[in-house]
């Protein structure tokens, strides 16, 4: 058992034939992920790797090969039609990987999606990893093992950090959902909480969260009410300065909210273990 | 990216919201001229992307043209938490009976626009929140839907405006949206929005654009202020690294923001302090990491210096090959710790093997190694 | 019983102080439907008929008199605000008398309210009357007796000239639903035929049709299918040329679509008796 | 109402979509300059509001100035189905490799407009859908969210457009939206949309616009053609009166839509041909109901009138008085059956009982009576 994606994910790689979405492409291939097609406009009838189908639109890749996930690789301008093609074409879970959609296309691609009940990873996220069973996204393959251990995280190669040290003393993952670093995204902390929770193989559970927002706090009242079993925490942040966006266009401390001390209190208060720097979240799980 | 006052009430005014007649000015003689224009009293407002201007006597009343070249000679001449004052907007003065605050700004947790309102308005509206939040009322819009009237309307009524002014004030929430959602904007806001002789008035605005959204938006790109930002974080910008400059000694050099911000962190939590936030993104070849270092090493308080690469798209040995691009070029004195893991993190310190550099295995040694490198210097 | 309106009611008027809103509202006043609130934007405070109280908007009188209806008597350019305004308000049945509402607007409404789960009766109705118990629009309430006639229609007049051919020879009606005669608009027949055939109180049931559009062919595909009461029906515009829009906005012959003869046959063949003129459907009803 | 093919064209064009040069002229002198300008052949068509204009010699080609005068002599000259044609629009010829078809509509049934496309175009689109439904595309936009970039890709390939043509054909079906959809269009077509020598071009275009949402359109008003309607008609829209002229004898005024067609069906069902539709609408006064009596009578085919009133908004008594005012202006010759039921029906009755008028209960026996009144008349 893991969430979200397993070995009966049938993938659509949306943006295929563009740079990132062929190198990742050859590497969730060569993990094994069943990528069933790909989908660049103008380029339906071509072949990926010898074996994935190219198709012109979502809606006829969908038709075509039953799939059940996109994973969306195009730039920023063109990502929100993206989502909103491959919810139109009746897609349940859509992971948007592609950086720095405006925020305003969000909140329509959001409210939309919310309406039709289909599930968004991302955008601005480094996707999903099940290890041994799928890989959709960026996170390198090798620096997870499978295991007991749902991770969820707003940050990228932070996650990776985690994953590699948790590997380092033979901690394994359930599944490691990055749900990225955009104020306004799809799939958030509780999202992913309760997933855990209600997964058989999730024993554990990592949160990663960074400055910026309140998702960490409501995560922390979720915790505190809901959840039944332990969770490890880190928050990136602590000494970034007020007002400046940190990378992240989610990561920013404004008007005095959304500071990692704030998250760290909310987390502890509600029976968090809070590790000091990310190799030390390895240690904590023990 | 931020807009000046008067950039923004440009903005605003083509959207039908009535602003103070008034005029721009690099120069006091222009300052002059255009108070001979507007007749009678002048605000001088210096344009400077910071909060605070008034309190720091950027703004000034002029009973008339001479005056209002002399306070324009004197607010010319400042700089306003370290950003000169490059031009004034010299506008008419306007009397005031009522102050409102009125901001459209995104709620990320609601997923939606929301309007703000106050009849507490001309002062900080972040304190009214915290301590008088019963005092701001918010509306929520429905970003495929657009605003409605009727929720114009319960705006106006939640601020208790007198019913006279309900109609125009509505025109105003209207096109304060439409501005919002024409340009991008991640805050479109009036404060104060006055009412001066039964008339409504925005006094002050302000707008910041969305930089993901920019690509929609080329004039407003135009209207980029650079003096905002610091000469470092403008050529970063040029190589794609997002960077921001901090006050400490050792500067940090990380692909990913959030491990970024954790580099930093676990600086601080072994006793030093960070000279920057340097993200150097996803497959970052050896160009953008020669530019990184180079930037990093502009910054004369730098002491040591903390490369921390996890290896994912970023390959290991492209980093190392533009460490050592980078080190030819700017010959650096300070002690380098590099901590390199993941994908091709081997051939990568193969390639720094004969590098005057520290090396490190973990994230927590590499911070320890940093720290004492940067004191011991 | 009855359908959609009867004594438990709890009615809000938007435009209550406007010329056909107040002659609207002293006529349901009259007839003892149980008007709790009305709305009219900078009157809020005033009274009318010395017992309705006015608010400025329908959230504060929804709120205030917990109401569960409310009735659009708004001019045609403002009725979209109003039926959003009373959907956000929480108002899950509206009903708009407004005629003339531009058909994009109507667009927006109807995909809005169906998110929001609304039930919109109109615009362009003459509204509801369960006799005797509720009159929630502009039929006037002495032409139509209780009784266990369910009858729907797209039509004003044509729906009066019916309730008092029915009235003359002692028949009386369980609730009048006037759905409207506009291109889109809320409730249609379907959804008016499922809620009759649920009604323990409806015996049998009329239907109004009109030419335009395939909503009478759609009915009786479903009386076929699912009808379990008799229906009886009548369907105007057997004489109106193609091309000519005859008043009502929906009622054009377009394409050689929507005529008279087609919807009869189709009502003919789901058994439905077809009335040659509008009186002879209390004949039929017997 | 219905736009010209030089309207229609000219808003598309502001969408960005490629229409041909041209220009509309009222004269033949006019036409022969603007072929003068466009040089090579030109395509003289008739500006009416009707179909087939084709057919009915109202579009020829032109192969110079001197042919193009001579040719709009003859069109302008013309009438179409009834309708004088009164401009012509000079476009310059386009060679065609392919015609298609492009519209966009409402789809009452959905709820929602739909894109219609077809590679059959340039015929009537209509027969091609009753013929092979298959070969139109059909794509809904939500109308809360607009149309999307894959939606026009959707289109395109749907009607097995060359790759090559798919960016463009893209822009214009956005383009075609947006006309649609900013100007409250009910039908915004162009048929055919062809492609010439490698390039994508709106040879004709079709506009309906919602007469209910004219109030946000005042330029569109403007655009009316006046000509398209029966002289009653328009005087009828002033009085707020819905007319429509028919061809038979029997005049009928009646107040709502619905009843206003079971009056016209009910005379046809007993042998007699109504002359009109009238809905005198809900509420209407005597002034109403005068202009309405008089729009009927001055229709010479008329033999009798049949009123059909039912009382709900409108008062009996204020109908029967309008009837008296009618008959003292316009002193009928036709007999008149009337049948007054419902609010203040008694004391209309009683009003009109020293008017020359034969009463009627039920609506069936007015039409009997009003169908004997005209066959003996």
């Amino acid at each position: 058992m893991s969430v979200l994606v397993d070995k009966n994910t049938r993938l659509i790689v949306q943006g295929i034939t563009g740079t990132e979405g062929l190198f990742h492409t050859q590497q969730m291939l060569a993990y094994g992920t069943n990528i069933v097609a790909g989908v660049t406009p103008g380029k339906g009838g071509e072949w990926v790797e010898g074996k994935v189908p190219v198709f012109d639109s979502v809606k006829k890749a969908a038709e075509t090969t039953e799939a059940n996930a996109s994973i969306i690789f195009v730039p920023a301008r063109f990502a929100p039609d993206a989502m909103f093609e491959a919810a139109d074409a009746g897609i349940p879970l859509i992971i948007c990987i592609t950086e720095g959609v405006a925020v305003q296309d969000m909140m329509r691609v959001r409210n939309y999606l919310d309406q039709k009940g289909v599930r968004l990873i991302g955008p601005n996220c480094p996707g999903l990893l099940t290890p041994g069973e799928a890989k959709v996204g960026i996170i390198p393959g090798d620096i997870a093992i499978p295991g007991n251990v749902g991770v969820v995280s707003r940050s990228g190669t932070l996650t990776y950090e985690v994953l590699y040290a948790m590997k380092n003393i033979g901690l394994g993952a359930s599944t490691c959902v990055g749900i990225g670093g955009d104020p306004v995204n799809g799939t958030n902390f509780i999202d992913c909480l309760e997933m855990f929770n209600d997964d058989p193989k999730t024993e554990k559970v990592v949160l990663i969260g960074e400055i910026g927002g309140n998702d960490e706090e409501k995560a922390a009242e979720y915790i505190a009410n809901k959840m039944t079993k332990p969770v490890v925490s880190f928050i990136a942040g602590q000494s970034a300065p007020p007002g400046k966006r940190m990378g992240h266009a989610g990561a920013i401390i404004e008007g005095g909210a959304g500071t990692a001390e704030d998250k760290i209190n909310a987390l502890k208060s509600a029976g968090v273990r809070v590790a000091r720097h990310p190799e030390e979240i390895a240690e904590l799980l023990k | 990216m931020k807009l000046h006052e008067y950039q923004s009430k440009t903005i605003f005014s083509k959207y039908g919201i009535p602003i103070p007649k008034g005029r721009v000015a690099a120069t006091a003689v222009e300052a002059k001229h255009i108070a001979e224009e507007l007749g009678g009293r002048v605000v001088i407002k210096s344009q400077v992307l910071v909060g605070g201007r008034g309190k720091a006597g950027g703004i000034k009343l002029a009973k008339d043209p001479n005056e209002a070249e002399q306070l324009a000679t004197q607010i010319l001449g400042m700089e306003i938490k370290g950003l000169p004052v490059r031009k004034v907007l010299v506008d008419e003065a306007a009397s005031i009976d009522q102050e409102i605050y009125l901001g459209i700004t995104n709620d990320r947790a609601a997923k939606k626009p929301v309007i703000m309102a106050s009849a507490a308005g001309g002062v900080d509206i972040e304190e009214v929140a915290a301590t008088n939040p019963e005092k701001i009322i918010k509306v929520h819009i429905d970003p495929l839907l657009g605003i409605r009237d009727y929720q114009t309307r319960d705006i106006a009524s939640g601020i208790d405006l007198p019913r006279e002014y309900w109609k125009s004030f509505g025109e105003i929430v209207k096109g304060l949206w439409q501005a919002y959602s024409d340009n991008d904007a991640t805050l479109a806001e009036i404060n104060p929005l006055v009412i001066s002789k039964d008339k409504m008035v925005a006094l002050d605005g302000k707008m910041l654009i969305d930089d993901n959204a920019m690509f929609r938006h080329p004039n407003l790109n135009e209207m980029r202020d650079l003096d905002v930002e610091a000469p470092s974080e403008i050529e970063a910008r040029k190589y794609g690294l997002t960077f921001i400059k901090l006050d400490g000694d050792i500067g940090c050099m990380v692909n990913g923001a959030g491990l970024a911000m954790a580099t930093m962190d676990i600086i601080k939590l072994f006793g030093g302090e960070p000279a920057n936030f340097l993200d150097i993104g996803g497959g970052a070849g050896a160009d953008k990491v020669a530019a990184a270092m180079r930037i990093i090493l502009s910054d004369p308080n730098v002491k040591a210096i903390l490369f921390n690469v996890f290896g994912g798209i970023t390959r290991g040995d492209e980093v190392a090959k533009g460490i050592l691009a980078a080190m030819k070029e700017v010959k650096p004195t300070v002690p380098m710790v590099i901590r390199l893991v993941g994908t091709n993190a081997e051939e990568g310190r193969r390639l720094l093997a004969d590098a005057d550099m520290i090396t490190a295995e973990t994230l927590a040694d590499a911070a320890k190694k940093a720290v004492a490198a940067a004191q011991g210097a």
